[in-house]
């Protein structure tokens, strides 16, 4: 590994400052809901902010992401603003998506979120549209497809990466492999690594620890690198752990106790947050104080959404086409 | 304490029903299989535990957690029932079907005829959907029209317990494909328990209530809506009849033209949008039934012409509701 | 021998319509963008070559061949379209589309809405089905009702070259999803040419003959069969006008009411099997329209409802046919 | 290779029965379709001859199959009856499925020949249900899936052969890599073979030359023998070549001229047949008296066919559900 990209200073407190605003604005989505001040269905990525915050830094606005349900993490990673995020989430008009959208459905191409989908398997061939138009206009975008290790036994998943890989698309494809799909272990649908099906399209592809700061982003940045050659795409399969239930509510009984209570031990935040002060990049008051400044953004960007308006029922008729419905 | 026990005993939810009925069925039959994804008891039967129990009973052999592949899922089912198998496939949500439309739309639906009847396909495909847990455009659609569009497959969807049980028991037993409809958010509403063994033939509907000024056709959840809409509208003197279709495709022709030939009126309730739905199949054929005999136009009540949306106030909107149904009844009443 | 080759160079067929349509949208925006399986010219530009040549002109990276991906060909188009590319997307037969609904319905249809109009999926997608060429049960089925049942998606399907060029020059124009259907028995058959840059607007019909008596409402292929039919009518002395639908979702419910209106009878025709068809719709409004105003009961002509056998005489008669039309409207007007 | 399992005389000489059945079959189907006494889509397997030969004497009448198609060369080695065979594809009564099927659908269980499929990719996902009855019975029945390579970038190949896999269902998986997928080359939609991608699966896998009748039969009793011996799935890349266009009418211009000239001077069945003669286990003479016996059964198949009735309407009505339509 020694001889791989490795983050500078202040590309490795930038790491930190995503993984712990995901951290935060989970906990606190968890608090609200719990709370009953708001009714979503919530798919927690608790336990997984290390890759898109390792792979966004690589990124820029420009580039494009498409990700799913679970992709509240990607989406503030890639730069989504807080209060857009709670108006739509909690389906008010403010919303990125006038609360037309939903959880499932955050879009936000100001910041190169094109698409959030909750059909499994499917940000990955659209993911290759945007990257084909990127190709045609060699414009040097980046797209990042996310998904997760369930959804690599799906039929879109194989002819996404086929393609992907015969045409040479500058996208990346990050399976955040956090072990359940639902209530199923991986183990109980595959028999291989998800990046060892890399080489049946002939691309580019590695398993990496999701969970570590920097072999994701040593991952992140040669597939960036590669895709911005005109290389062609990558399939990383970053290792990681979903600390919660599925969705939230659920009692997650099928959970192994032992290896959620050992992920949870190994929770990669406070990991890499002791690791930056221990390196001597920030001291805990800078951490503190950023922390301090998420929870204030965040607070601010709740009591905006709920005391956004919601959108009037015309808007049924608005965005089904171009022109209004009759 | 004891009474109530027993009323508690004779009660079941539709999630039970169709429990129930699984149970019951591969109890009887060793050709009973079911296979889905988190389907068996490691897996919590299922994400609302629909076939809880059924793994631990039967064997996981029979009742099979599968990989997130629904192409493969409903594959597998109609190969095992070429060859003799009863299998009862799940598609989580309605909207996943779009996955396997070839399997359920070119293959089961089509094996029969197109061999010359030398195979046939006698699977049932279960799949929940409905709008109220704000689960946004991807969650929550009823596409029942697109499969009775289809030749080759049958549709039903129950709106209680015992009819849960009664067309999950007859869908097993029937030999050509049934797609199975489960409405997710009435999932828990108690009602009476089913018997064991009882069947709801397929292809019949059930008149709720009985009335003259007006009848109502709905199923599934819109059932809930509009039973409370019957009351109503006889607080306001009108007479509603109220059928539950309980199977769209073949659906009880019969039962429905009699019943409107006798009020003259006719609301057709779905949740899924208006345009080019099971609505338009039902006014098109009553219109050409009892024509000059109608004294009003068939009213079709049924989703807005949009994706659902996420935002709660306009996803409530979305469907049909009891109010709804008691306005557009009034209207054709006082036409 | 010159005035022949005028006449000669005046007409075209369908195929040629689509041709000269894509590469004239082509040639004026470089936005607009082609992909499917065997699309570019060293795989012949389609199974059929309606294609042909495009790849030629404007390069393999803007005419692209695909492996057989439907979820992919889709998956590209919408991602491409979501950054100002209008591509055009070939799923080879109608059947195909249902490896790839999941893009189609939960995606292209409704990535607008749901992302509140930040995002719009301005893609064609073409498709070929029809009758009529011993396919068999998995090649020739008519699925438009499926679309027009979707929310965010338009359905058109021309019958002529003309139309086939106008409106795929406005499938392309337009900002949203547009399923483009071709009839692959009628691509060759010849007809008045199109004048370049000509529009044929989404959502309108085509009155392709004037009458009184009845209104005989059809598209595609069907359009072949009704032809002829409106002139046997006219023969036995009644007078029918001939609607061609051209657009299905959204249909122009203008035209055709008003003419039935006047008429006071509708046929509606098409290749789909009947029941919950696209018939099924249009019937319904005619009735709610025009309801106490109609002569006789909107009749409906479409599809046997089975899969489309292979057997020769059995595949004629699936789909109806000018006879069929003639009966039905002369058991109208004397009813 | 010399270690692998070899057919015996007896088989050898069944293996290339079949072929040469297959092959004046093929061209008896070209000649009377050119003739125009019968209207089809046909999709010709000529050069293909080998592989479901090879393959179908390690089976009996008890396995089954799932074809495609271009799958009249896979039904005829599994057994097919010619009678039933022409009759279905003229349309008649007589046929395997009463003419309500056509080519593209024949069926004919007494033989295991249970769905033949006109979508891409669909003959996998059903071959697995009818592997997991076998394996749900323990009767020891395999089932072989056929499929072109074209068919390997599809979605149902992947959700297929991973269910396969993980539930170590009794199949094998056929991919007849005929180079063409309709007009597209193989190279053009696939960076790798399709064997490389039995790994991705955790699946036994190779690439055989599906030409060699010896490859082919080694192949194939191995992969049976695992299906049997309940150790899971087998995927045969199987290379040859389509000797003419996609479906008959295809005058086949995009395809290499010189290579379809090597593929042809290199025809499978001559040269099978010449070895049969030169290793001694057939005559001339024999093999003569075989194929004579073929042409004239196929001559009775024909004229049967051609003489049977069209089925009657009212068989429209019939077979949609158990119960007839009104
Ligand atoms: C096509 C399809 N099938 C099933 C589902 C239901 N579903 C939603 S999330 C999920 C599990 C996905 O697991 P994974 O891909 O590992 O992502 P994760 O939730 O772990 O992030 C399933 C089965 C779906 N949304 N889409
Ligand atoms: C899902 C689907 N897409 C496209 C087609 C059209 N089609 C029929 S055959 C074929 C080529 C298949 O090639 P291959 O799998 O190599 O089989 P081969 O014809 O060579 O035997 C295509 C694209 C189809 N039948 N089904
Ligand atoms: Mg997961
Ligand atoms: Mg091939």
């Amino acid at each position: 590994m020694s001889n791989r990209a490795t983050p500078d200073a202040a590309t490795q407190v930038e790491i930190y400052r995503r993984m712990a605003l995901i951290k935060a604005n989970d906990e606190r989505s968890r608090k609200v809901i719990m709370s009953g001040r708001l009714v979503m269905p919530y798919y927690s990525p608790r336990g997984q902010e290390v890759i898109p915050s390792a792979m966004s830094v690589n990124l820029t606005d420009d580039d494009y992401i498409c990700t799913i349900y679970r992709g509240s993490h990607d989406q503030l990673a890639k730069g989504l603003p807080l209060k857009d995020l709670w108006a739509e989430v909690a389906g008010r008009v403010d919303g990125t998506c006038k609360g037309k959208g939903g959880p499932m459905h955050v879009t936000y191409p100001t910041k190169g979120i094109m698409v959030t989908t909750g059909i499994v398997g499917a940000s990955m061939p659209i993911a290759n549209g945007l990257a084909w138009g990127s190709q045609l206009r060699g414009d040097g975008r980046v797209t990042v497809a996310y998904f997760g290790d369930g959804a690599s036994n799906i039929g879109a998943f194989h002819e996404a990466l086929n393609l992907a890989a015969v045409w040479k698309l500058p996208v990346i494809f990050v399976c955040q492999n956090n072990e359940w799909g639902e209530h199923t272990h991986y183990d109980k649908t595959s028999n291989v690594k998800v990046a060892d099906r890399a080489a049946a399209y002939g691309m580019a592809g590695e398993r990496v620890d999701g969970n570590d700061p920097f072999a994701m982003y040593a991952a992140a940045s040669e597939a960036v690198a590669r895709a911005r050659a005109g290389e062609g795409p990558t399939l990383i399969e970053a290792m990681t752990y979903r600390f919660f239930g599925h969705v939230f509510g659920d009692a997650d009984n099928y959970m192994d106790k032992a290896r959620k209570a050992e992920a949870m031990a190994n929770d990669p935040v406070p990991r890499f947050r002791a690791k930056l002060i221990e390196t001597g990049l920030a001291t805990e008051a800078q951490l503190a104080e950023m922390e301090a400044g998420i929870e204030k953004e965040i607070d601010e960007a709740v009591e905006f959404a709920l005391a956004s308006d919601f959108p009037g029922v015309e808007e049924m008729k608005r965005d089904v086409f171009a022109e209004e419905m009759a | 304490m004891n009474a109530q026990t027993n009323v508690k005993a004779a009660k079941a939810n539709i999630l039970q029903g169709i429990n129930a009925a699984i149970a019951d069925a591969m109890e009887e039959d060793d050709n009973v299989i079911a296979l889905g994804e988190d389907l068996a008891d490691p897996e919590e039967g299922g994400v609302c535990g629909v076939t809880k129990g059924l793994s631990s009973r039967f064997g996981e052999h029979r009742v099979r957690s599968t990989p997130i592949s629904e192409q493969a899922i409903i594959g597998a089912a109609i190969g095992a029932s070429l060859i003799g198998f009863k299998p009862v496939a799940e598609i989580m949500l309605m909207n996943f079907t779009t996955v396997a439309m070839d399997m359920i739309v070119n293959h089961a639906a089509k094996l029969r005829f197109m061999s010359g009847g030398q195979t046939h396909v006698p699977i049932v495909i279960r799949t929940m959907t409905g709008t109220g847990f704000a689960s946004g455009g991807q969650h929550c659609d009823y596409l029942e029209a697109w499969f009775a569009h289809t030749a080759g497959i049958k549709v039903v969807a129950p709106s209680s317990p015992k009819d849960a049980y009664g067309l999950m028991r007859s869908a097993i037993d029937d030999p050509d494909p049934v797609l199975f409809i489960e409405n997710l958010p009435t999932y828990w509403s108690p009602d009476e328990a089913p018997e064991k063994g009882h069947r709801v033939p397929i292809g019949k509907a059930n008149v709720l209530n009985e009335g003259s000024d007006v009848t109502i056709i709905a199923y599934a959840r819109m059932i809930q809506e509009a039973v409370p809409a019957v009351a109503r509208l006889k607080e306001a003197g009108i007479s509603a009849e109220l059928i539950d279709l309980r199977t769209i495709a073949p659906w009880d022709k019969d039962t429905v033209v009699k019943s409107v030939a006798r009020t003259g009126r006719a609301i057709i309730v779905h949740e899924a949008v208006t345009p080019f739905g099971a609505g338009a199949e039902i006014a098109a054929v009553l219109n050409e039934e009892l024509f000059g005999k109608l004294r009003a136009p068939v009213k079709r009540l049924g989703g807005v012409f949009c994706p659902v949306p996420f935002s709660k106030p306009l996803e409530t909107a979305f469907a049909p509701q009891t109010a709804d149904i008691v306005a557009a009844a009034e209207a054709l009443v006082k036409s």
